[in-house]
């Protein structure tokens, strides 16, 4: 196996993966940080909950699309992996606002938890 | 074979059908199949939440009807046209090789929309309907609570406070108001059942940890079966119960009978001394535990259970209720004012005697019956609580005397 | 087995590789050591089938006990325990050992040969999907053998029904672990499906020219892998509760069991469509070819059935309408339910169009696809009443349940799938079933499932409650069950007329040569029964239906054919595929490993586990080589010394 | 899959052999992946259905997480993906020093993460008193987290076995104990992941225990020794023996075990996110 590496067609935006690798990892650390840091700040509730979720949406997208690739392979791979996020997804929203509903409360339940985490549902 | 060729036969083969058919339904069975206006019918009904229900139902059933006719006729229209008649015509050229018609596709997908909203539209009136009480009775309406267990059924009464003791309690027989809306909370505290009463309304689940409702209401007195309708264990399928509708004077009064405390017999002196009566004790596991005569004025059966029996045996009753602590019984049923133990977890006794059925609506309340479910719980329904509970874990044995006592004595309890 | 043995052809492999021990690669292809580490698409199909079918008279013969314990009211055949084990296994069996694995035994036979594949992508994963489906079944079903029973729990299992403290028999257990070994199994089948369909098209064989069939495999497929994590989910979260303690279910520390149905029926009903899409692709083959003339609307038809799928996903809360839901939730799931009924219409409406102006031959398939039509079709009549909420709301949990159900898994899978047998017979066999025989059977099974299961309808309107061990008799329900009951005698004398013809053509029936029905998709073009190899040379797809192009522009298709056969040869022949042991081991280790975990037994669970794992290290060490087969223009071997594996 | 073809150019992102030219591993690992998140949907549901309406007595995330410790996690199992990108970039260019290197980096990382969460379990459980039965709360949360580690675990596995695959001998009758040596290098390795993350552990409560370096190796003698054996095992595997089967071919097998090592990561990313940082808002 030679280290020199014959390039064929299609093959040159390869070159510079490593440089694109090394900086979506800062970048993804940087959310990450910022992320950390959101918490703590004094808003709205729901524009932090917002922000916290399109933050993890983004480095969702940077993972699928830079590291697992799926960017530069044939866009079948991420119809497929798309038909599995987004029916798990729906099928996620769809339960939590099922049990959201006045109906759906249990009986056991504490009031002071609802207040806390209304925002996600 | 050619459908033609075979028709003589047919009409020879029908005439048998037809005649084998008749026989059946006369010998012995019940012609119930074809009028559907069993006890617990849901298409002959008592209420304004089944009505509507059933209204919805005839809906689907009207669509889907005018449907099945249409493309069922295209579909054996097409069948019996196209086929090859001959084996020339099986192995003639073949026909054109169409593919498609995409006008027709569409305008076939159209109608079927069409047809689901005919259906929609009266669907979810009923869907807000039959949720809960129409906000302009609600100030009528009357609160039940239902209770599920493993496997019959408790009702409370919040209404009804009995002073120092809670709400007013009674099991498997839930006795209403007619003619007015009746909400009743579901709960369960060990698995999942489901309140059913297909006359008044279709079933809501009793589930734990939930805190579900459903409200009914009965046009007038009437005589109810309902059923638990969602599998909860072994004896799930003799989980049953019964609503007794009655009109506003009647309803007061039953209320007041409850209230009292258990009812004592006194001892007049002219009365027998205890003696014992036998019962029939060769019961087949699952035997029927019904009377025809009952069914026939089941709400007047009722009404007769009101009232105390002619002939009380004083000292038997005394003895039954003597035997009832001696043999641990008090342990866990209520008997209101006569002694003190039990608890909520078990069917409330104190008026035992006025209900028309025992263990879950399954046995008709007489005192064949009533001995036959002391003597032998667990055959009649099989893994029973009171049987394993109770005359398994505190070896209960009962002698034909203690029974005949003990039933004498609950019999009393009206 | 023989019959598709023998005829297979069946090179030697003189360079097999000189291996230590662990990396022996049994060659043999007769034999008890051929069929266990096959990895032929073909055998594996036919054993799913044979599973199947076993599992099929087991269910069957739990359902007709079912049947005599409901005869007449108050009947004492079965006990209470009895008669709920039966229903429970009943369920679990039909669904998930009998006509699951039936429709896996058609994708993994007929789909191959319908793209021009010569087997699946992943042939080694195919043996371990079948493996582990024998698993999960013997963990399903050891409850029979166990002092306890199998589990009473029903085959929806809901909690807290299914927690320690209501069923602490481990045949509860078993159930629970046997169905995660199935699940695992059809979660890998379908993934291989998958990749099968859409990367081993042979050249030119396009999405939309993809038989529907291969269609409806890809669809169901995704229904697969899509809705099975939701039941493992809820399987752990029961085994857990069971085995540590946890409080999913657990109401005194705040659990909610209704979560258990969600999660249930989110796999529940994509899995009813699981059982039924597969059916429609039967029929979207059968109906063409026995009508002369192509299917009406494929891209229709195609499109409809993916679309199935999809809502599939949306409605699952159907079977919760008495739960509770509130208005807003039962309105939504009550119109997304009603929607489906579109899709599938257009489904009937373009079979009906296909049968127009074509030139029916009503041979057996022929009678159970047309037969298929019209019980399905009342199913989902009664399908669409359950879905306006305020009618299900009596309907839930009555006979009129089972009446809905029966009719579109017997009326609608099973009426497919025996249509399917029936066609594809010939093909795999190299036999043809007696058409007299095929057509007695079906009118037998028709009016005995219609006896049967019509009745129901009535039934549950008057009342009658779903898994009921005993009614009384002055309910009004003594004579339809009386003729329900007489019914299903009917069909089991239908089935077994069936079943009898089957075995008896597969050892003594008629010799047929290849394509007995003048078809229409690739399959038919090979001999029968096909060669392991399936396609001597990969064909060429110009049209939709590929075969049928085929047979009216042969000279075309011969030259082209004898082409490739060339450039083949230059690229060093056919590559088949060695046989494996290590998915039976790695399967054998997930059995023992399920064993232990139902029995605490951390030993062997370990052990179970150790094994699988080995198993599969050493699949992935020996590596997916095959060896190469070369063959002259007839089919027959040629010798050829410098052969490389 | 024939030994390396070292002549001929492999195209990493097409295969003519498919339909699609989407390798079918490829193919196999993203209908997987889809799955996979119906999966962990289902799983992170339950934990937040039961988050919204928790019972009462139940303890407050709040005063149980640990968020320096999960971000440092997070943030590990970033670089993790990083170094296993790399790995597939090496091994697609045929430098398969440079991938083996990444891959250890990988299991490194992947090792710390694992033993963050070990380390933060037993914190739970024994600090904060939150066990997996004596809470909703409990049981979601190890049950969630739980599963995700359980796939951690299952990725360095895989990871190890691929590291060792690579030291497969291309001529396998020249070697003819090779397959000992396999099994002997996975042994090794596996041993070293956990004896380094027990000592490590072991070493982390002594100091917070105000105990000093001596008294750590005193009492985890045998740990640390099995550390030190492990690591000079792997040293001495680790040495080239000639040609080996493995290279640019394989550059698929790294890739789909590469797709599942980041699907673990962006499910903790949403884990993270739903399951920590919004407690504290
Ligand atoms: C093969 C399996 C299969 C199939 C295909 C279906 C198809 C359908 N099912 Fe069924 N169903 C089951 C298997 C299946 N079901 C099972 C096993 C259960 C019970 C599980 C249990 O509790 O144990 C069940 C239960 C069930 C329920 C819950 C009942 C209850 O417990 O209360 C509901 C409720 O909505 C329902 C609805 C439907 C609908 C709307 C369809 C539709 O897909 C039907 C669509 C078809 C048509 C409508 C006919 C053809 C269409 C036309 C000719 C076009 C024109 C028609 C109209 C415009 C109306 N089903
Ligand atoms: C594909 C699925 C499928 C199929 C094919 C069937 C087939 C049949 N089912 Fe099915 N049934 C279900 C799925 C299915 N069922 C499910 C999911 C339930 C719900 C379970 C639950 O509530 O949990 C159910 C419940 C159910 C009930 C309700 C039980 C209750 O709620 O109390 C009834 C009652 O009549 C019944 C009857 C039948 C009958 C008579 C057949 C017949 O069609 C069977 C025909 C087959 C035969 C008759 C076999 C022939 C046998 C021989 C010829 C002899 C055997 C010989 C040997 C073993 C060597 N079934
Ligand atoms: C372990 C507790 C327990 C003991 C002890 C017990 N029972 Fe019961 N009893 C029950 C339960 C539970 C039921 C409801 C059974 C059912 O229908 O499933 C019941 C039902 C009944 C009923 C029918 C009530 C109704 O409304 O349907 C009668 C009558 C009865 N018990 C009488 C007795 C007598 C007499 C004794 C003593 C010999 C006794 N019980 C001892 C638990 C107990
Ligand atoms: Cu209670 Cu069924
Ligand atoms: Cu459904």
């Amino acid at each position: 196996m030679s280290d020199s590496h014959a390039s064929a067609v299609g093959h040159h935006a390869e070159e510079n993966k490593f440089q694109i690798y090394v900086r979506i990892a800062m970048i993804l650390a940087v959310i990450t940080g910022v992320e950390i840091a959101v918490i703590g700040l004094p808003f709205h509730k729901w524009l932090l909950v917002s922000t916290l979720v399109i933050l993890s949406a983004v480095k969702f997208m940077y993972v699928i699309f830079y590291f697992m690739h799926l960017r530069w392979d044939k866009v079948f791979c991420t119809v497929l992996f798309f038909i599995g996020l987004v029916i798990a997804g729906a099928t996620m929203w769809a339960l939590i606002k099922l049990f959201s509903v006045h109906d759906s409360i249990p009986l056991t339940i504490s009031l002071n938890g609802v207040a806390q985490l209304a925002g996600l549902a | 074979m050619r459908l033609y060729s075979l028709l003589p036969h047919f009409t020879r083969w029908g005439r048998a059908a037809v005649l084998a058919g008749a026989t059946l339904l006369l010998t012995g069975c019940d012609l119930n199949f074809w009028r559907m206006d069993g006890h617990q019918s849901t298409i002959v009904v008592n209420g304004p939440v089944a009505r509507s229900q059933l209204d919805v139902f005839y809906t689907t059933v009207a669509v889907t009807m005018v449907i099945f006719v249409i493309v069922g006729s295209v579909l054996a229209y097409a069948t019996l046209k196209f086929r090859a008649k001959s084996s020339e015509d099986e192995h003639a050229e073949p026909p054109e090789q169409g593919h498609g018609n995409p006008l027709i596709e569409l305008s076939l997908i159209g109608a079927s929309v069409m047809a689901l909203v005919i259906i929609a539209i009266p669907t979810l009136k009923a869907i807000w309907f039959t949720y809960d009480v129409p906000a302009e009775e609600k100030a009528n309406a009357y609160e039940v609570n239902a209770t599920g267990l493993q496997w019959w059924f408790r009702f409370d009464y919040p209404n009804e406070q009995i002073n120092g003791v809670g709400p007013l309690t009674t099991s498997n027989e839930l006795v209403i108001p007619a003619g007015r809306p009746i909400r009743i909370n579901l709960r369960s505290n060990d698995v999942i059942h489901s309140f059913w009463v297909p006359k008044l309304a279709g079933k809501v689940d009793m589930i734990p940890n939930r805190g579900n409702f459903i409200w009914l209401q009965a046009d007038e007195p009437g005589y109810f079966w309902g059923q638990c309708a969602e599998y909860c264990g072994e004896s799930h399928a003799v989980m049953r119960f019964r609503v007794i509708a009655l009109g506003p004077r009647e309803f007061n009064e039953w209320v007041g009978r409850q209230m009292e405390p258990a009812r004592t017999v006194k001892d007049t002196g002219d009365q027998p001394k205890a003696q014992f009566a036998s019962y029939r004790t060769d019961w087949k596991r699952n035997e029927k535990g019904y009377s025809g005569k009952f069914d026939l004025n089941p709400l007047d059966a009722w009404r007769a259970h009101q009232e105390p029996e002619k002939h009380e045996n004083a000292a038997l009753i005394a003895k039954g209720k003597e035997l009832f602590q001696a043999k641990t019984c008090f342990s866990c049923h209520v008997i209101r004012g006569h002694m003190v133990g039990g608890s909520s977890a078990y069917p409330d006794l104190t008026h035992v005697g006025a209900r028309t059925t025992i263990a879950a609506g399954l046995l008709e309340n007489n005192p064949e019956q009533l001995a036959r479910w002391i003597t032998h719980p667990n055959e009649v329904k099989p893994g029973n609580k009171m049987y394993v509970n109770g005359y398994l874990a505190n070896n209960i044995q009962l002698t034909p005397d203690d029974v005949s006592a003990l039933v004498a004595y609950l019999s009393s309890l009206k | 087995m023989d019959a598709t043995v023998k005829s297979h052809f069946t090179a030697k492999e003189e360079h097999a590789p000189a291996k230590s021990f662990v990396f022996w690669r049994p060659t043999a292809k007769t034999g008890l050591v051929s069929w266990l580490t096959t990895v032929d698409h073909k055998r594996i199909g036919f054993l799913y089938g044979l599973f199947a079918l076993f599992f099929f008279l087991v269910g069957g013969s739990e359902a007709l006990m079912i049947r005599l314990q409901l005869m007449v009211p108050n009947n004492n055949v079965l006990t209470a325990i009895q008669y709920n084990q039966m229903f429970t296994m009943h369920g679990t069996t039909m669904i998930f050992l009998a006509v699951m694995p039936l429709g896996a035994a058609f994708f993994n036979i007929i789909m191959p040969l319908q793209i021009g594949a010569r087997d699946v992508a992943f042939p080694r994963l195919n043996a371990f999907s079948l493996w582990t489906f024998v698993a999960g079944a013997i963990i399903v079903n050891i409850g029979w053998f166990l002092p306890d029973g199998p589990p009473i729990t029903s085959w929806v299992g809901y909690a807290p029904l299914t927690s320690k403290l209501y069923h602490p028999s481990h045949s509860t257990d078993f159930w629970v672990l046997g169905l995660q070994l199935l699940g695992v199994a059809s979660i890998a089948a379908a993934l291989n499906f998958i990749v099968t369909i859409i990367n081993l098209r042979a050249p030119g064989m396009t999405m939309m020219r993809l038989p529907v069939f291969t269609w409806m495999t890809l669809v169901t497929s995704f229904l697969i892998i899509l809705s099975f994590p939701a039941i493992t989910i809820a399987l752990v979260e029961v085994m857990m509760d069971r085995q540590f303690g946890t409080n999913f279910f657990e109401v005194s520390n705040g659990g909610m069991p209704i979560l258990w149905q969600h999660l249930f029926w989110i796999f529940g009903h994509p899995e009813v469509y699981i059982l039924i899409l597969p059916a429609m692709g039967i029929i979207s083959e059968i109906l063409p070819t026995f009508s002369r003339k192509p299917l009406f609307g494929y891209p229709i038809v195609v499109f409809s059935g993916a679309c199935i799928g999809f809502l599939g996903f949306t409605v699952w809360s159907h079977h919760m309408f008495t739960t509770g839901m509130g208005t807003v939730a039962t309105a939504a799931f009550s119109l997304a339910t009603m929607a489906i009924a579109v899709p599938t219409g257009v489904k009937i409406f373009n079979w009906i169009g296909t049968l127009w102006g074509g030139h029916l031959r009503m041979r057996t398939p022929m009678m159970f696809a047309l037969g298929f039509i019209w019980m399905f079709m009342i199913g989902g009549f009664s399908g669409v009443m359950h879905a306006a909420a305020p009618a299900d709301a009596q309907q839930q949990d009555s006979y009129f349940v089972i009446a809905h159900f029966h009719y579109v898994l017997i009326g609608g899978s099973i009426f497919a799938l025996l249509a399917g047998i029936h066609y594809w017979f010939p093909l795999i066999v190299g036999r043809q079933v007696s058409d007299f025989w095929g057509k007695l059977s079906f009118w037998v099974i028709f009016v005995g499932f219609n006896v049967t299961f019509f009745p129901m309808h009535f039934l549950g309107l008057n009342g009658m409650p779903r898994r009921t061990f005993t009614y009384d008799g002055n309910l009004g329900w003594n004579t339809a069950n009386f003729i329900a009951t007489i019914g299903a005698m009917i069909l089991g004398v239908g089935i077994a007329i069936y079943f009898g013809v089957m075995i008896y053509t597969y050892f003594k029936g008629t010799r047929v040569g290849r394509d007995p029905w003048d078809g229409r998709t690739l399959e038919w073009s090979l001999p029968n029964p096909p060669p392991e190899y399936n396609y001597h040379v990969i064909p060429t797809v110009h049209a939709r239906d590929a075969y049928w192009y085929e047979k009216h522009h042969r000279e075309e298709i011969a030259k082209e054919t004898a082409e490739h056969r060339k450039e083949d040869e230059a690229h060093g022949g056919l590559h088949m595929p060695h046989q494996s042991i290590y998915p039976l081991v790695a399967s054998t280790g997930a059995l023992i490993g399920a064993f232990g975990a139902c029995y605490h037994d951390f030993a062997v669970a370990i052990t179970g586990g150790i094994v699988l794992l080995a198993g599969i290290y050493l699949w992935s060490l020996e590596g997916n080589e095959g060896y190469h087969l070369h063959l002259d223009e007839a089919g027959r071997p040629i010798e050829d010394p410098h052969a490389k594996h | 899959m024939s030994s390396q073809a070292a002549t001929a150019t492999i195209d990493h992102h097409h295969d003519h052999t498919t339909s699609t030219g989407i390798p079918n591993k490829k193919l196999l690992m993203w209908a997987f992946l889809a799955s996979d998140c119906m999966f962990f949907g289902s799983l992170i549901s339950t934990h937040l259905i039961y988050r919204l309406h928790p019972p009462p007595g139940n303890p407050s995330p709040r005063d149980v997480f640990d968020i320096p410790l999960t971000s440092f996690s997070t943030f590990i199992l970033l670089m993790s993906s990083l170094m296993m990108a790399l790995a597939v970039n090496a091994i697609q260019k045929g430098n398969l020093r440079s991938m083996r290197f990444s891959l250890l980096t990988t299991i490194f990382f992947g090792s710390i993460f694992l033993g963050g969460q070990v380390y933060e379990f037993t914190n739970f459980v024994h600090e904060k008193h939150l066990t997996i039965t004596n809470s909703i709360l409990g049981t979601t949360f190890y049950t969630l987290t739980g599963t995700h580690g359980t796939h951690v675990a299952i990725g360095v596995l895989w990871l190890i076995m691929m590291y060792v695959r690579s030291f497969k001998p291309a001529d396998t009758a020249a070697h003819p104990l090779w397959f000992f040596r396999n099994v002997l290098h996975v042994a090794v390795m596996l041993g070293l992941v956990l004896s380094a993350m027990f000592s490590v552990l072991a070493l982390v409560h002594t100091l917070q225990a105000g105990g000093s370096l001596g008294a750590f190796a005193s009492h985890n003698l045998p740990l640390v020794a099995a550390f030190v054996v492990a690591l000079v095992a792997a040293v001495a595997l680790a040495k080239p023996q000639g040609p080996v089967h493995f290279g640019e071919a394989n550059a698929i097998d790294v890739e789909s075990m590469g797709l599942y090592w980041h699907f673990v990561d962006i499910v903790w990313i949403v884990i993270f996110t739903a399951v920590y940082l919004l407690e504290y808002l």
